[in-house]
């Protein structure tokens, strides 16, 4: 039987003002288990709480009962007072006699009524508290990101600097991801490889940075702080530490004609290749689709010509296992694809472009060498038609595209159309637009001043078809504006594709147990609070993978990721919140339920063998709660029917205490 | 009578015995009467011969039955599972209940078992023989001379008057054919009740309940209720109870039960076939079922392996509490 | 002859995060809602089991009331959509044995709808109030 | 040897529940129960009711005493009641045969006070069987369904209730019942009890004997193989027991109501996994030691400490109720019969 002591407080006249504090502790002076109650002034102040260390001492007492303002104002003080008087901290209770009694109700008759109701539920509680502590866990301070975009190096070189090693996984041959296809970046126009791959070669140098490019991630096991992941380092053929980059093998190469994925298909790569010239790392890799050697035994020139001898036909798959203390998830976006779109004629016409294509085709490094001309006939287009929101923002029925705003294409469109009229005055541009929506530090003014200095047209209306028609494109659309439908035989139409996440995100999320919303998108911990973080512990968000953003944004999500991967990798043990759930494995059936429902993978099941009350030995399949991952919701108590899963600090038989005093 | 012959599932039970591929056989066993069949596992041929039953008051449901045997045999069990019985067995290994690897399922079609209560009220108590016939039954009794012939159809159990499916959704083997998931008018009776005003509702009920004499049989015949211990004997619960006190405590374990095996019911019958007292457990499963089907889409427990219960599921945009009697004024 | 006035007793399940934080609101604010409304705390409205709810009633509430953050905004990410389900069909069930459907009922309080909050409990307590004792869940052993 | 004609029935009833509640078998949809006689009700012929009228006499629940409490204090409550004079009527023989396997348990000291008082106010008025049924074995433990005892005996013919009292309480029954009834001779009931007896002779379980079991017969039965089988489809479920006339275990717990704890006791089935559970946990710890516990305590415990009576008097109501069709007569013709150890 626990020796209660019971605390009112007066709040000044915040409590005392409806509540008559001496009638409360002494009614709950006469309930079962209370050795001691009293009143006091404030109980949160210094001499307040030396009333309560000297109670505990006084009276040997083995659990409080404060009857004062809200656990949410007031609860961490006195289990820090409790802790003082050498009592457990979580065999503290409060009843909230202030917000939910004294401030809510008027007359003294009644809140002294129900603050004694209030105190009578507390003290039930309490008698069926039990002392916790949280549990604690090592962390592997090492980090994983996956993905090798902007994102992913941006959360890599942050985490670096501070100290702790980082291993990039990037699936393509290189790091640099979406960005380092653009041409310029929006709203300042500086050109995106300049700000790009200088980050590219620091991260390549830093340290405290392992880069596996070519490369995915195929397990994920473990929890916050203590992960076993298993790394797929797929077999590029060629010998990364020895491949100087020279370029010679590339040079060599007889198959020539695979569409070069780093242009987009735009033009033709051989077999072997480096993505671009300031690839990171600048290794070659051989595409085993295309080689001769690899698939007919026959060829071998690359292997011929490399001096370095880095060319490994037998080369294998290699796995690779390793423990990290936390992932942050940085796998980008990709544009839809156009195929259910037939009405731009996307799939009939070369001069119908998507945004990023329009992007490489304006970029010097890219198949035209900067040149705008149109991928047909090379010709250079005298008027461009740039159609926005194509598979964003889309109805919910309609079965294609995307509901939500892709978010970028408004700036990226005015940029494109801005530069055009900018290289090429004589283009004329229109753009088509549902809303242009350009909130961002400069962003309208850049907006603005394609209209206004640059002369774009742009048109409120969505376009309805596009039909090639000898060397022109029709454009049909209608100007809402004016209410009225446009013919425009334009040269080069160019798409603002809706994006989506990876595909690869959806099997990670799997495997990490992160959520996922409908669009594939990763879910946050939460929405506005936890924005960075999964609610999976020790995952975290990084970039276009949790939703659509443009450089700037995505950098500071990256860096904010890296922050808390910091913040969680600087500790050496990991204190858990004490009150989780807790399977009773003799009452646990195994059946799954309580997995289901838990948002953070914490529930997993092992076979063990049991001593069953029959006396038989048993190997059971029973659910164990990692005190490291759980948050303590208790979504898992109330789906499982055998009630083997409780809550600690807020369990079944507490809140039926609870119920009973009040119902009393 | 069932359209699968006793003999040929004997005949494959005993090939499968004698060529050691299973050690045992779950079966109906013949009892006292023509009509008071047991579950029993059979080791030999012989006793298969002689005592293994299959005609149409073979209503058991063996898949709970394989919770604890494949615990306690050694070797593999072969068990036949009419349709409904199959989602039950989906369901018990999707929750991981046993071992399927411990067992052998023969799937074997059914036309319905009938309901000897039914028989009783037809004939008379004082049955002394019964003979299954095609679409027949033969009823001797200790009263009349001449044996009563009752058409099959007129006594066949609620639960298969309601059948839901002659599909086999889980099976090792077919031994004859398997059928359609069925349209059924399962439903009619909870929509029945929730056309009645609350008052009228709640007479039915408080009649219904209080006959309730808390044996547990419903329960312990439940294919959903495998839990090591049950909320209602484990005395920590808050809800233990051996005897409803009053008519509170029958509704609470009736209204528990049903909500603990909400989403994971496969609406097998067997709670109301077993209940002494003749109350019409199912109700309270269907109408979760109904309610299912009608807030989240249709669901059937034990269709398939691994499916999600909707009570452990959710989307976006579910219903509201608030939102369910939307469009019902009664 | 002295008739006492009839006054209900409500439990009010307040998941920690959104509605006993908009219940301390309503304090705050000095919000008044009848004292008939007891309120719990739960880290989550998902912990809230069905069992609770039928206690409640057993030993005399006549009005049991679920508070949770809005879908979408559980603490917990998923939490409330759970007792979201639940609920529903808790209370279908309910319903369909013939107990007052007034009597329960879910609702999503943030911390910021301390207004919310009181004028939701008025309503609760007038709605229940309206209805009477609670006599077809009720246990007389419970009684006083 | 009074009689009453049948049109007369409801006259009599109306009578015998002036001055003690009548409770007789009324049918309903789900088959026949005992109610409480109020003008209307029509007494059934079905030959069993749902529940044995054991909970007459034992409830399936009642309280024993209570504790209040206010504070720190604790008052103790005595919630016994005189009961009220009542009649059970309609009993058939097996179930009132029950009665004196009841007694024996709760009657011999240390009396149970609360059963006592209950049997003291109770009449019971029992009825020949003249349709019996498959189910139906009361012979096998020297029952005669057509010589139902009781405290009165009744006969139904086609026309007539003929009463014979077997006890002083039974003889002052009739005496109330005198101005409604007339002296009559044995003849039509001597018919009838000949006409029963050929019935029994056909019953398909008229050939079962307790060969085999008794008193002395622990050691012989206790660890035949059989059990394992016999016991093996068995659910653990409290049926048999609930609708048992003899099966008198109960568990007594206390319900805290929170303003005080009502100590009852309710039946209780060593069917159960969690029966007479201690502090160092069960005493029987599989199905099939809780399975033999039963047929052993009717078959072989029962009678030793009981002269020989054996605690099941054939009603047959666990043979129509065991959801697995598992019952004793099964059991008594698996094991019965040999005398092998």
């Amino acid at each position: 039987m626990q020796r209660i002591g019971v605390f009112v407080c007066w709040c000044g006249s915040n409590i005392a003002g409806t509540v008559d504090v001496q009638a409360v502790s002494d009614a709950l002076k006469n309930e079962p288990g209370v050795v001691f109650s009293t009143n006091y002034q404030y109980m949160c102040s210094q001499a307040g709480q030396d009333l309560i260390v000297d109670a505990v001492r006084e009276h040997n007492l083995t659990g409080l009962v404060i009857c004062s303002c809200s656990p949410r104002m007031h609860e961490a003080t006195f289990r820090k007072t409790a802790q003082k008087a050498g009592l457990n901290p979580y065999m503290v209770e409060i009843a909230n006699i202030r917000e939910q009694c004294s401030w809510v109700h008027k007359e003294m008759e009644i809140g002294t009524e129900k603050a004694i109701i209030l105190g009578k539920a507390a003290i039930a509680k309490v008698h069926l508290n039990a002392p916790l502590t949280p549990g604690e866990s090592p962390v592997t301070k090492r980090a994983l990101v996956i993905g090798g975009g902007i994102a992913g190096i941006q959360t890599a070189l942050d985490i670096a600097d501070a100290g702790f090693k980082v291993d990039i996984v990037e699936k393509l041959p290189t790091i640099g991801g979406k960005m380092a296809q653009l041409d310029k970046t929006f709203p300042t126009l500086d050109c995106a490889a300049c700000i790009l791959t200088p980050k590219m070669v620091d991260v390549a140098q830093n340290e405290n940075v392992r880069i596996f490019s070519y490369s995915e991630v195929t397990e994920v096991k473990g929890f916050v702080g203590n992960f076993d992941v298993t790394i797929k380092k797929n077999a590029r053929y060629v010998k990364e530490d020895i491949c100087t980059g020279c370029g010679a093998c590339v040079d060599k190469c007889p198959m020539k004609k695979n569409p070069n994925e780093f242009n987009l298909g735009m033009d033709n790569r051989p077999a072997i290749y480096i993505p671009f010239a300031q690839a990171v790392p600048k290794v070659a890799t051989i595409d085993p689709n295309a080689c001769n050697m690899l698939k007919n035994g026959k060829c071998g020139l690359c292997a011929r010509v490399c001096t370095a001898g880095a060319i490994d036909y037998t080369q294998k798959d290699e796995y690779i296992e390793e423990k990290y203390g936390a992932i942050v998830v940085a796998t980008g976006y990709n544009p839809i694809s156009m195929d259910k779109f037939d009405e731009f004629a996307y799939n009939q016409s070369k001069d119908v472009i998507t945004s990023l294509e329009f992007e490489r085709l304006t970029n010097a490094a890219g198949p035209t060498a900067g040149k705008l001309l149109r991928p047909s006939d090379g010709k250079h287009p005298e008027k461009i038609v740039f159609v926005q929101c194509v598979g964003s923002r889309c109805d919910a029925c309609a079965e294609k595209g995307k509901e939500y705003c892709s978010k970028i294409c408004c700036m990226y469109t005015a940029k494109h159309a801005m530069l055009t009229r900018d290289k090429y005055p004589d283009t004329e541009v229109y753009v088509f637009y549902i809303d242009v929506r350009t909130p961002g530090k400069n962003f309208d003014e850049f907006y603005r001043r394609a209209v206004e200095e640059y002369g774009v047209h742009y048109i409120k209306g969505m376009v309805g078809k596009v039909t090639p028609e000898g060397d022109k494109l029709i454009v049909q659309a209608s100007d809402l504006l004016a209410d009225k439908q446009l013919k425009i035989d334009a040269d080069l139409v160019v798409l603002a594709a809706a994006i989506e996440p990876d595909k690869s995100a959806r099997p990670l999320a799997t495997m990490l147990t992160a959520s996922m919303d409908t669009n594939d998108f990763f879910t946050e911990a939460h929405p506005k609070l936890r924005p960075v973080e999964s609610p999976t512990a020790g995952v975290f968000l990084s970039g276009c993978c949790q939703g659509p953003k443009d450089i700037p944004e995505t950098v500071s999500q990256a860096s904010a990721a890296a922050a808390k991967v910091i913040g969680l990798l600087v500790k050496d043990k990991l204190t858990g919140n004490p009150c989780i759930a807790s399977s009773n494995e003799l009452m646990c059936n195994g059946c799954s339920s309580c997995e289901r429902v838990c948002p953070y993978g914490a529930i997993t099941y092992v076979d063990k063998e049991f001593r069953m009350p029959d006396r038989t030995t048993r190997m059971r399949r029973v659910a164990q709660v990692n005190p490291a991952v759980c948050q303590g919701c208790g979504a898992c108590t109330v789906a499982c029917p055998s009630g083997a899963m409780d809550l600690r600090g807020f369990s079944s038989s507490q809140i039926m205490a609870e119920v009973d005093a009040i119902c009393k | 009578m069932q359209k699968i012959s006793r003999e040929s599932l004997v005949e494959k039970a005993i090939a499968m015995l004698q060529a050691h591929e299973v050690s045992a056989v779950l079966g109906w066993k013949k009892g006292e009467f023509d009509y008071d069949i047991t579950p029993a596992l059979f080791t030999d041929a012989e006793d298969l011969q002689k005592n293994f039953v299959w005609n149409d008051f073979c209503g058991a449901n063996f898949s709970k039955y394989l919770v604890e045997k494949t615990r306690n045999i050694e070797g593999k069990i072969l068990t036949f599972l009419k349709p409904c019985d199959t989602y039950s067995f989906n369901q018990l290994l999707t929750e991981h209940r046993f071992d399927r690897e411990k067992v052998y399922a023969i799937g074997i079609p059914c036309e319905g078992m009938v309901d000897i209560k039914k028989i009783k009220d037809a004939c008379g108590e004082g049955i002394a023989s019964i003979a299954c016939e095609e679409d027949v039954l033969k009823v001797t009794t200790l009263y009349e001379d001449a044996p009563i012939a009752i058409e099959t159809e007129t006594v066949l159990a609620e639960r298969c008057l309601a059948c839901k499916s002659k599909k086999h959704v889980a099976y090792d083997e077919l031994l004859g054919e398997t059928g359609e998931v069925l349209e059924s008018n399962r439903f009619d009776e909870v929509e029945r009740l929730e056309a009645m005003t609350a008052d009228e509702r709640f007479a039915f009920w408080q009649n219904e309940l209080s006959r309730c004499i808390r044996c547990n049989a419903c329960r312990d015949v439940c294919p959903a209720c495998t839990c090591e211990k049950c909320v209602f004997d484990n005395p920590n619960s808050g809800v233990e109870n051996k005897a409803a006190a009053n008519s509170f405590e029958e509704k609470l374990f009736h209204i528990i039960r049903a909500f603990h095996v909400a989403g994971r019911c496969t609406d097998c019958g067997e709670c109301s076939r077993v209940c002494p007292q003749q109350i019409p457990l199912h109700l309270l499963n269907r109408k979760f079922i109904h309610d299912i089907d009608r807030f989240y889409g249709d669901y059937q427990a034990g269709a398939e392996v691994g499916s999600r219960a909707p009570l452990v599921d959710y989307t976006l945009d579910d219903l509201e509490a608030s939102e369910i009697f939307e469009g019902r004024d009664n | 002859m002295q008739v006492k006035e009839y006054k209900p007793l409500i439990v009010a399940f307040c998941c920690n995060w959104c509605s006993y934080a908009g219940a301390d609101l309503a304090g705050n604010n000095r919000l008044n809602y009848p004292a008939d409304v007891k309120i719990i705390r739960v880290p989550c409205s998902c912990r809230v089991n069905p069992m609770f709810i039928l206690r409640a009633f057993q030993r005399g509430a006549d009005g049991v009331i679920l508070c949770g953050c809005h879908p979408g905004d559980c603490h917990y990410t998923s939490g409330n959509y759970f007792t979201r389900r639940r609920m529903a069909l808790l209370f279908s069930m309910l319903d369909f044995l013939g107990i007052e459907r007034e009597r329960t009922r879910v609702e999503w309080v943030s911390a910021a709808e301390g207004a919310k909050f009181a004028a939701t409990m008025n309503d609760f307590v007038a709605t229940v109030t309206a209805l009477g004792e609670n006599k077809r869940l009720e246990d007389l052993r419970c009684k006083k | 040897m009074r009689k009453c004609s049948l049109s007369a029935q409801d006259t009599l009833f109306a009578k015998l529940a002036a001055d003690a509640t009548l409770y007789l078998p009324v049918d309903t949809a789900d088959g026949a129960t005992y109610q409480k006689w109020e003008s209307g009700k029509v007494w059934s012929d079905a030959l069993n009711t749902n529940k044995s009228p054991k909970e007459f006499f034992f409830p399936q629940m009642e309280d024993l005493m209570a504790f209040k409490t206010a504070g720190k204090t604790i008052e103790l409550i005595d919630t016994r009641s005189e009961t009220e004079d009542f009649i059970v009527f309609g009993v058939r023989a097996c179930d009132a045969k029950s009665f004196e396997v009841l007694d024996r348990v709760f009657l011999t000291e240390p009396q149970d006070s609360y059963y006592a008082n209950r049997r003291a106010h109770g009449t019971i008025v029992t009825v020949a069987c003249t349709r019996p049924i498959e189910t139906c074995f009361c012979q096998t433990f020297g029952i005669d369904a057509a010589e139902p005892q009781g405290d009165v005996s009744v006969w139904k013919t086609e026309t007539d209730l003929y009463f014979n009292a077997n006890t002083p309480r039974g003889e002052a029954l009739l005496q109330k019942i005198e101005g409604l009834t007339e002296e009559a001779d044995a003849s039509a009931v001597e018919a009838q009890k000949e006409q029963i007896q050929k019935v029994l002779k056909k019953l398909p379980l008229k050939d079962l004997t307790t060969d085999g079991f008794g008193g002395d017969k622990t050691e012989a039965l206790f660890d035949r193989p059989e059990w394992k089988t016999l016991s093996e489809a068995c659910l653990g479920c409290g049926t048999c027991t609930f609708v048992c006339p003899t099966c008198q275990c109960y568990d007594i717990k206390d319900f805290s109501t929170g303003n005080g704890v009502v100590r009852f006791r309710c039946w209780d089935s060593c069917m159960y996994s969690d029966f007479t559970k201690m502090a160092h946990g069960n005493n029987r710890l599989t199905q099939v030691e809780r399975f033999r516990q039963r047929f052993m305590h009717k078959l072989v415990y029962y009678p030793a400490n009981n002269d020989g009576l054996y605690s099941c008097v054939g009603c047959g109501r666990c043979l129509a109720k065991c959801p697995i069709s598992m019952n004793i007569v099964k059991v008594m013709k698996t094991l019965g019969g040999k005398e092998t150890c």
